[in-house]
This record gives structure tokens, sequence and C-alpha cells, in this order.
């Protein structure tokens, strides 16, 4: 076991020639995997393996992967540093009080490799089986059992009259209908504004100026004409206009210099 | 018992991807076996298959495996989806019902816009519409009539059962949505004047 | 003579590209047939062709035919090659087969090294393992466990069919090393307290 064949290029091969035992570390999952493998090579069943013997194995192997300079990592280093500690546990007499016992953690190593291997094995048992498309063949082009959707369309004879009373619609000649609504002119509007402007003196309100018996479209109808009379009187400079802010009430009075009304 | 020749071509057949003749079958082989001998065999496995649920059929002296023609009905099932028919699609079923016989370009005219023929397979499929010759005019444009099954579905006995224009108008189905929606609108703003009032 | 019925199941699972179980054939019947009267039909096939170069085979409750292991030789081409599985994705495949449903952390407890994300990727993209919830515990760590389709590809029956599984658990090689260690040293306490007796 001390001469152990370290080879970097190769595959491993089957740990079981313990005298040419070529290995190189990259080709160990771990060091779980590697004690496994050092244990093989004891030649008994993992139940009657000698701990003592496997640390000894894996400490040298270490050992020598050093000596050649190469880089052993971490997780290796920390197996060793901890089966040294192993390996001077069992060697020295027994301490009662020492717990866990060296013993125990010795069980627990060989427990561990035991379902390791158990599992190695029944994966190349596994493998080894009749495989699809290895050792047995299915049908190449089976002609598949299939499910056909047979599509069922679905409409109301409403749906169908209105679609068709859309379509006439969209394509009728368009003829607009205004209807006639009661308005106030803009004549009627100015002429009103014009006799209430001669008796306001201060500030007030466009509303204000509205004849009090309008209501509904009617009055709505006469604020936009009395606002375009409004505007109207502004050019002409008979009235001022004033507005705190946009949407605020639209404030008039009269002129304060020039045109008197007759 | 089957022998193991007859085993082997029977795997061989079942395997393949491509219908084998005797001659690709005995190259298998090496020069154990003929292609005489290896017909004679699958001959032998077709017999076995017959009458059973796997069938082994010759097409140009090539073999292979199927299942029985008769239980086709069994290897496809049918369910049903019902779908709703679209906007467009009533409304060329609609014209065709109103105007048949139409060509797709008298439809289009109706409808001012232009109709996918994807809209006209659906109503074929449906089995409502159906080609009703061609017109005799340049381009022989197909035109379409509407289906024993489209007056079933729709309860109508014949054509003259469809509403008249004016029988629409009364129902409320020629009014344009603006216009209803301008309407209720004015019912809003008579509301807020009584308020203000 | 073969019935109808039988000729009819032996057609779909011939014709069917996936395995069928016996609710799924029933099913195509309509409620024409139960489940149990199929899988007597289905086992009757089975033992039909049983020795012939097509055979029945049950995996994981599905039924699909294919050609028997023996003849292997005749039938493999160059181009087949089923996936090679490096040494850690077959490990970790064994480890979930025998241990399901397991989670990763259990898996590299057994291992002793990290699982890297390809191996378990691997396997799902093989549809042999997938994923089966997550175990209560803290961290709730998603847990793994073989699919039907692991079950065909390794020629299974089904989970008591894995190789040499009764053995292992017989041995306490499935269970948790701690386990096996409590029970270890019950047994060595007891053999001190017989030896002090």
């Amino acid at each position: 076991m001390n001469e152990l064949a370290l080879d970097f290029e190769g595959t491993p091969t089957a740990p079981d020639h313990d005298d040419a035992l070529r290995l190189s570390l990259e080709s160990w999952e771990g060091p779980l995997d590697l004690l496994l493998t050092l244990a093989r090579s004891q030649k008994v069943d993992l139940k009657q393996i000698s701990i003592l013997a496997l640390v000894e194995q894996y400490l040298a192997f270490i050992a020598g992967a050093r000596e050649l300079k190469l880089e052993v990592a971490a997780d290796y280093l920390v197996m060793a540093a901890w089966l040294a500690y192993l390996k001077s546990a069992l060697l020295l007499p027994k301490d009662p009080l020492e717990d866990p016992s060296p013993d125990e953690l010795a069980l627990r190593l060989q427990l561990r490799l035991q379902r390791l291997a158990a599992m190695r094995e029944a994966a190349a048992r596994l493998l080894a089986r009749d495989r699809i498309g290895r050792d047995v063949f299915l049908r190449a082009k089976p002609e598949g059992l299939r499910d056909v959707k047979l599509r069922r369309w679905d409409a109301s004879l409403y749906d169908l009259l209105a679609a068709y009373g859309q379509v006439k619609l969209r394509t009728e000649p368009v003829v607009h209908m205004v209807s006639r609504r009661p308005v106030v002119t803009l004549d009627a509007a100015l002429h009103h504004l014009e006799r209430l402007i001669g008796v306001q003196l201060d500030w007030a309100e466009l509303s204000a100026f509205l004849p009090s018996d309008y209501a509904g479209p009617l009055r709505r109808s006469a604020i936009a004409s009395s606002f375009v009379a409004a505007l109207e009187l502004a050019r002409q400079g008979r009235v001022e206009l004033k507005q705190e802010a946009a949407f605020e009430p639209l404030f008039l009075k009269a002129a304060q210099t020039g045109y008197q009304s007759a | 018992m089957i022998d193991d020749l007859e085993r082997a071509v029977e795997a061989m057949l079942f395997a393949s991807d491509t219908p084998l003749d005797p001659r690709q079958l005995a190259g298998r082989f090496g020069d154990a076996v003929t292609p005489g001998q290896v017909k004679a065999i699958v001959e032998a496995i077709a017999a076995r298959h017959a009458g059973s649920g796997i069938e082994l059929v010759e097409r140009g002296g090539h073999w292979h495996f199927q299942t029985p023609a008769d239980l086709a009905h069994l290897l496809r099932r049918e369910r049903d989806d019902p779908r709703k028919l679209s906007r467009a699609a009533a409304e060329v079923l609609a014209i065709i019902a109103y105007h048949e016989p139409v060509s797709r370009a008298e439809i289009e005219a109706i409808r001012g816009v232009q109709t996918s023929k994807g809209t006209l397979d659906v109503l074929m499929e449906a089995e409502w519409i159906a080609p009703a010759g061609r017109r005799e005019v340049p381009g022989r444009p197909l035109i379409y009539k509407t289906t024993d099954a489209f007056l079933q579905h729709f309860g109508l006995t014949g054509r003259k059962d469809l509403p008249g224009i004016d029988d629409l108008r009364a129902a409320g189905l020629l009014d344009p949505v603006d216009l209803a929606f301008e309407e209720a609108m004015g019912e809003l703003d008579l509301v807020k004047d009584g308020e203000e009032a």
C-alpha cells in the first residue's frame, strides 16, 4: 500500500488490485469515496473492516499526494485531521469518560461506508437491468391513441339578428338630424346686457345679468350667448372683464371712461 | 412453442421504424438463413396474429405491424368542444341568410369590411353555409347559401321566418350603439337640471 | 378465437405511444367495462404473447409492448445509445429510488459530497425523478421521488422490484446512520448486560 502509483491522466481502475491502486485525486468524489475504495482493498466485509488500518491507509495516501506536491482539497485534509485524531484515540488506553468514545466514532464511520457501498452496488445493479433502447425495444412508430376534439359552434338566433342589425346600421347612409332647440340669440343677449350694464356700477358676476325666467336648456343657451355678448361689448370698450383664475366666475362692469350708453 | 428464429423476426418487425422485406430481415442474421426461409417465417407470424388486435401486413413486399382498420374508431376518441361564434362570423352568417346566394365580395360590400377566409371556413365547418355554385360574372366567384342544418340550429322553418328590416328596427336591433348612448346621457342631464331647479 | 373486447384492448396497447393502465383502457370504452375486467383481459393478452418476439409487460401499473431482452443483440444498432449516466448521477438515482422521497441534504449525507446542480437536472430531464413536495422540517427542503418513466426504462414492475431492496431493508442499510448507530449501540449494551449477568 505504500507504493501508491499516482496516475493523473488515466481513468481510475477497479480498486481490487491493491498492489496497483492507480488513482488521481480528481477521480474521487470526496473523502468518503476515497475511504470506501481503500476499505474495499482490505478485501473483507465492511462489517469486519479494520478502521485503524483504514485510517492508516488514508493518511498514507494523503501524505503521498502531498509529497508529490499535489494540491489536496480542503475536505480531504479535514478528513485526514479527523482520522489522525481518531487513530490516536483508538491507540491510547480507553478513557471511559470520553464521550463520544473512539469506538463509537469508528462505528459511525463504518456505518456510513456500508451505506455508501450499498447504494453504489444498487446503482450498478440498476444500470445493469434490461433498459429500454439498449436491451428491450418499443415500437418505433406507434399509431398513437388520439383524442379528437369535435368543434361545435354555438350561436343563438338573437346573436344572428343583432349582428345583422349592426351591419345594416354601419352601412346605412348617414343622415344627421339636428333637432330645433330653444335658444337665446346673440342679438337678444347683447340687447339685454347693454341694458343692464348701464344700471350696474360695481363688478358683478355675468350670471347676475341673466334673466331669471330662463331654465333648463334655455338657461345654458343664455349663458353662452351672454358670454359672447360680454366679449363683444369688451371689444367695443364698453365693459371691463375680469376673472380671478381659470374656471372662476367672470365679472364685468361698465367701462370707466369713454363711451356712455345713450 | 415459437422457435427462436420466428421470435427474432417478430421482434425485428415490431421494433423497426420502416416496413422490412425478407431480404433485409435475412441480412440481420448474416448467412444463417435465406430470404425464402424468412418469408415463410414472416407468413407464419402473420397467420399467428390473424384475428387478433395486431396485424402483420404486406405492402409491396415489405412487412409491418399495424392495428386492424376495423378498430380505428377505438383508437381515436371524439369529444365535443363547444365554441361561441365570433361577432364577425355571426355578421357574415346573417348576411348570407338575408341575401343568399352571395359571393364573398358581396358580403364584404354589405359589411363594409374585409372578410377573412377563416370566417367562411368556420361557418362551413359548422355546416351552416355551403357553396351554391358560381356567379356568372367576370371572375366567376363562388356564391354561398345557408343549409338545412342552419335552419334547424336556429329553429327556423324557412328563410322567410327571418324577421324583416322593419321588425328588427321595432325590436331596437337597428338602434346604433352611440345613439342609444346619447339618449342615456340626455336622461342624465335632465335629472341634473331637475336638481338645480 | 379472440373476442372483440380482447382484440380492442390489444390494439389500444399496441397503438399507444405511452404505457396504459386498466383505468385508461376502460375509459375508452365509456362505461361498458370496469378497470377490473380490463385488467383480467390485459393479463390474458400478456399470457398469450409470452415466449413470442413481442411481450406485454407491466411497469408501475401501466402496460406496454416491448421486445424480449434476450434478443437485444439482434435489435441493437449503433445509433441506439441510451443516455450514459455519470457515476454520480447513477448513485443519486439509486439513492432516490431506494429511499424515496429524499431531500438533497439526505442524498448528500449518504454520498459524503455535495450534489452538483447538473446531476439532479440530468435525472429530471430524463424524467426518471420528479419533485415530490417538501419535507416539513426547518427550511422545508424539496424532496424527490422516482417516476413511472423510471420504472419503464429500467424494466421494473414497481418499487418492490428494485434489485435487492428487501435484503437492504432487512439489513438496515436503508436506515439513516443515526438510527443504525443507536440500534448497534443497543445491541452492544445488551451483550454487555449479558456479560455482566
